[in-house]
């Protein structure tokens, strides 16, 4: 006779039909653009990219796009160097917070075109887009080393996080 | 206990397919209603509490991006529930009863019109011996109506005035989406049947929405007069499915038999014949019961539950001595919660 | 406020993969014994708070509602807390007050991961519409936050490879504990591939099914020497703002803040302490966010946070030694009050009289807190 | 140039879990493997079925003492279903119902086939088997009523 039973297979599958809403959906709308708009804060002044519903700390509609910059610092980052589901790039590769001019959050991002050995804090890099644009954040391949001389550790410490 | 009050509510339609807002745009809308209502800012609130389900909105930790709606900068006290928002409610009120923070802001949100509500219904279920089966929650609801039936405590005909009552109501209401289909119970009973003795038309609608309540000790605003929940086995095969056991514990718990009579009763019926079973066991023949249409008509899924709660908090605040918020959870009423309201 | 106290106290043995039992038997592996701690049977419990983290991870939507049944709560109230990685102490401080408030006398509290039935790595990077890409995964996350604390602090690297060692050294002493490794040292941990650097893989926590459960109470039943709950404390913070400092969350602080001040204590005052250390550097980190060292690298350098240390953290092996995410913080809670009811075995802490439990989860978001002690608070 | 700012999309999230079963219900799945009904006597005496290790309604720990049920059992309660779902027990119209098996004190819910009219509180089935059987609920493929 056959073994007892000891496991059972229990498959879940579930479709969903999700809207992005206005407020990434414009974000995505000018993604199609190549253009990077976040929303600035009415009440702290700051400016979210990517956008969010609300401000997250002062609790508010934030109606005011504004276009940030392509350029960035990483302000701090990890080299992936383990395979794991749903990665798009190979490892080893390096994850940053890049913080865009004109914006005030980090974008978590990945450092591309460069040696990982040499992402380093304060290291100034730009997007580069991918061919066909899609709607979503991926449509920045990656972001590339600009060769601009690094940031000071001063002017981007407070936006480690 | 302490005197716990309802302060402010904050709602916004119940939509069929909310194309507009994302969970924080819910959430902001809402959060941000209650607190003007209560006349606090968000810095005033000692403890906030929500309640979501990662499988409504289709992604694990959903209630950590929705946070972001209601600023919880400087850092708050904070929690959630994987239930629906009445138990966060709950939780806030036993949090209140410490006595070191006096209001807090409790809040659900649910995007139920584009998830799949039946079949996150049936992964409620035992996964060994029933969610494999792949019953829907509409074939379990019509087990309990039919043993109704079979015990003498409903008709066919008393599931079409309750689904009629709910459209004739909801149809004036602001929060609920338009009716579709007839008022008229002969015209109901003409439908054809999905799970005898239950039609389409037996099932709540499903929609998109938001409920946001703030609590106070003391102050005005209709007083939580008692709360209690309760649960049952899941398996239909082992619970009396006429006796609505934890319904009656709950509002036992909550002190119903010596509140005195109600005047108004929202419920958590999500197919017709809970509505029915609800109104027997909870002895609500002199209420106005689902003035706002009820579950039927505009079900949020985790939301619903604390929408009955609000909208039990409007009766009371448009003139009602006393009115009986209800929610449930799990199949054919398998997990029950009763918030008595009362005028100051 | 009633005082509330740890009656009873029970753990399943952690492993990758516990095939042996289903949910249920899972989860009351943990409950009978804490109520066979406390002197109980479910009779004698009037309400159970079971945290758990994302129902994706087993595949059950609201799974207390299928495990009522199984604890013992049919006909009781049951609750259902769910903060990310926090929801153990969560639930915990949900369990506490509900004692502490007179709403009920006897809690039983519950929580529980049982990872292998699926893959958590999977439910975590769903491709969600419209959402940024999945860059780093989930060490990939921290691994930045902590490269961020080195700068900051000008710790040397050593310092993580030691808290690798130490946790997995105390677990030897936890038969409960899921890694057992016998040979470790300093240079197998620095020998351990980096994964996402500087996170070597033996600094990184497991993956395990498991589940953990207390008996909280106004009464005092059982053989066993209670541990009374003297303070309570969670706090949240948005995930991503300006500004945000993630390496020493200002939410994190407030919730120690409001501990301490809750129980009229201060930090010196702690025996010793289960923090969430998913990744050996948290532990320096949180040390330093707690209030528990100036210098979190230096106590760790120093040997103060080992268990014959002046400050002992994590004697259980912690959760770089256990790790089934849901019920880890509240293995956190627990193992804090194992230690001033004096029944923490081997890995048991000199005449502790106050422990500290800590969890935190999200971005680093949300943290739970709670301090118990060996004397009934006030 | 402006676009159609509704972004919609369509998401599927599927997972096939693997459940361990533990020996209670890996028994009872086996029996059923083998084409045999058992239930489990509860502490306080009763005979649960399907079996589980602890009887939901007090917690409290089943027996190691297993007795074999059905083939044969009565319905408790239905409901008629004119269009199954795709992946339901059965392709053709059918009954949703509780079933209590011969010789249990607790209904399992399960599908009976038709014809409709024979489907009714108090109706008498028996136990269809799959074909097939590698050890799951659906190796009770669905009843089918005694004529």
């Amino acid at each position: 006779m056959s073994e007892p039973v000891q496991r059972v297979l229990g498959p879940v599958a579930l479709d969903y039909t999700v809207h992005a809403g206005s407020v990434t959906g414009a974000f995505l709308e000018a993604l199609l653009d190549k253009r990077l708009v976040g929303r600035r804060c009415p009440s702290c002044a700051k400016v979210f990219l990517p956008p969010r519903g609300a401000c997250p700390t002062c609790a508010v509609p934030m109606p005011e796009a504004v276009e940030v910059g392509q350029r960035g610092v990483v302000t701090t980052f990890s080299v992936i160097r383990i395979p794991f589901d749903g990665q798009v790039l190979t490892p080893p590769y390096a994850a940053a917070h890049i913080v865009l001019d004109g914006a005030d959050t980090p974008l978590l991002h990945i450092v591309g075109e460069c040696d990982v050995d040499t992402v380093r804090m304060g290291m100034r890099v730009e997007a580069v887009w991918a061919d066909p644009i899609e709607p979503t954040l991926a449509s920045v391949r990656y972001f590339r080393p600009t060769g601009e001389p690094d940031v000071a550790w001063d002017a981007f410490k407070e936006h480690l996080g | 206990m302490r005197p716990v009050h309802i302060a402010g509510i904050g709602q916004i339609p119940n939509v069929r397919g909310d194309t507009d807002h994302d969970e924080v745009q819910l959430v902001q809308a809402v959060a941000s209603a209650a607190l003007a209502e209560a006349g606090l800012h968000k810095d005033d609130i000692g403890f906030f509490c929500s309640g979501s389900s990662d499988y409504v909105m289709g992604r694990p930790f959903s209630f950590t991006m929705a946070i972001d709606g209601v600023g919880l900068w400087p850092p708050k006290r904070e929690s959630h529930v994987e239930m629906d928002g009445a138990w966060a409610l709950y939780e806030a009120w036993v949090r209140l009863q410490h006595g070191d923070v006096d209001t807090a802001l409790v809040y659900a949100y649910g995007k139920g019109h584009g998830a799949p509500v039946d079949g996150m219904l049936t992964a409620q279920l035992d996964p060994y011996y029933e969610a494999p089966l792949g019953p829907s929650p509409m074939a379990l609801a019509a087990l309990q109506a039919r043993a109704l039936i079979d015990a003498g405590r409903l008709t066919e005909r008393d599931l079409a005035e309750v689904v009629a009552h709910a459209r004739r109501l909801g149809a004036t209401h602001p929060g609920v989406p338009a009716i579709d289909g007839p008022l008229d119970v002969d015209a109901l009973l003409d439908a054809p049947y999905v799970a005898t003795p239950l039609r389409a038309h037996d099932e709540a609608v499903r929609t998109d929405g938001a409920t946001a309540i703030v609590l106070s000790v003391g102050g005005g605003g209709p007083r939580i007069g008692g709360i209690a929940h309760c649960i049952e086995p899941i398996e239909l095969g082992l619970r009396d499915l006429t006796a609505a056991t934890s319904v009656r514990r709950a509002a036992a718990w909550a002190g119903l038999e010596q509140a005195g009579s109600i005047d108004v009763a929202e419920l958590h019926a999500t197919y017709s014949p809970q509505a029915v079973l609800l109104r027997q066991v909870l002895g609500l023949a002199d209420a106005v019961v689902d003035p706002s249409g009820g579950a039927l008509v505009a079900d949020t899924p985790f939301v619903t539950g604390l929408s009955r709660i609000a909208e039990a908090a409007r009766a009371v605040q448009g003139g009602a001595v006393r009115a009986l918020a209800h929610a449930s959870g799990g199949p054919c009423l398998q997990h029950n919660l009763i918030c008595l309201l009362e005028a100051r | 406020m009633i005082p509330c106290a740890v009656t009873g106290i029970g753990q399943t043995r952690y492993a990758a993969k516990r095939e042996d039992v289903s949910m249920p038997e899972l989860v009351r592996e943990a409950a009978l014994r804490a109520l066979d701690d406390a002197g109980l049977d479910f009779d004698g419990i009037d309400a159970v708070v079971m945290g758990k983290a994302p129902d994706m991870f087993e595949g059950v939507a609201n799974p207390e509602l299928f495990l009522a049944g199984a604890l013992g709560a049919a006909g009781k109230p049951m609750f259902r807390v769910h903060t990310a990685g926090s929801v153990g102490g969560s639930t915990a401080i949900v369990a506490a007050h509900l004692v502490q408030s007179g709403v009920h006398k006897r809690v039983l509290t519950v929580a529980w991961e049982k990872q292998s039935e699926s893959n958590a790595m999977w439910a975590l990077s769903q491709k969600f519409p419209f959402q940024p890409p999945v860059a780093a995964g989930a060490g990939g996350y921290f691994a930045p936050i902590i490269r961020a604390y080195m700068r900051r602090s000008g710790a040397p690297e050593h310092i993580g490879w030691q808290v690798a060692v130490k946790d997995r050294r105390n677990a030897l002493r936890n038969p409960l504990a899921h890694l057992h490794l016998p040979d470790i040292d300093l240079d197998m941990v620095k020998a351990s591939p980096l994964l996402w650097d500087p996170i070597r893989y033996l600094e990184t926590c497991p993956s395990s099914d498991g589940a953990c459960a207390m008996v909280l109470s106004a009464d005092v039943t059982g053989d066993r020497p209670p541990a009374w709950v003297h303070a309570t404390a969670m706090r949240s913070e948005p995930m991503l703002f300006p500004g945000r400092d993630e390496v020493s969350p200002r939410a994190g602080a407030a919730c120690a803040q409001e501990l301490f001040e809750q129980a009229g204590k201060t930090p010196a005052d702690v025996d010793c302490a289960e923090i969430y250390v998913p990744f050996s550097w948290y532990e320096p980190m949180w040390l330093e966010n707690l209030g528990l060292a100036e210098s979190g690298w230096r106590a760790v350098d120093a040997g103060r946070t080992a268990l014959d240390g002046d400050l002992p953290i994590n004697m259980s092996g912690g959760v770089l030694s256990s790790n089934p995410i849901g019920a880890s913080g509240m293995i956190r809670f627990a193992e804090a009050a194992r230690q001033v009811r004096g029944t923490a075995d081997a890995h048991q802490v000199d005449r502790a009289r106050l422990a500290m439990g800590h969890a935190y989860g999200g971005g680093s978001q949300f943290f739970a807190t709670w301090l118990v002690g060996t004397e009934p608070p006030g | 140039m402006a676009r159609d700012a509704d972004f919609v999309a369509r998401f599927h999230l599927a997972y096939t879990y693997k459940r361990s079963t533990g020996p209670v219900i890996g028994r009872f799945l086996t029996s059923l493997r083998e084409g045999r009904l058992e239930g489990v006597r509860t502490a306080s005496g009763e005979v649960l079925v399907p079996a589980r290790a602890y009887d939901p309604r007090d917690g409290r720990a089943t027996t190691d003492a297993w007795v074999d049920v059905g083939p044969e059992g009565t319905i408790t309660t239905w409901t008629w279903i004119d269009a199954p779902a795709a992946g339901a027990p059965l392709d053709a119209p059918f009954a949703w119902a509780l079933v209590r098996l011969d010789g249990a004190d607790t209904p399992m819910l399960h599908a009976v086939r038709g014809p409709r009219a024979a489907i009714a509180t108090g109706a008498r089935v028996r136990a269809v088997f799959a074909d097939h059987r590698e050890g799951g609920i659906r190796d009770l493929s669905c009843f089918e009523v005694i004529p």
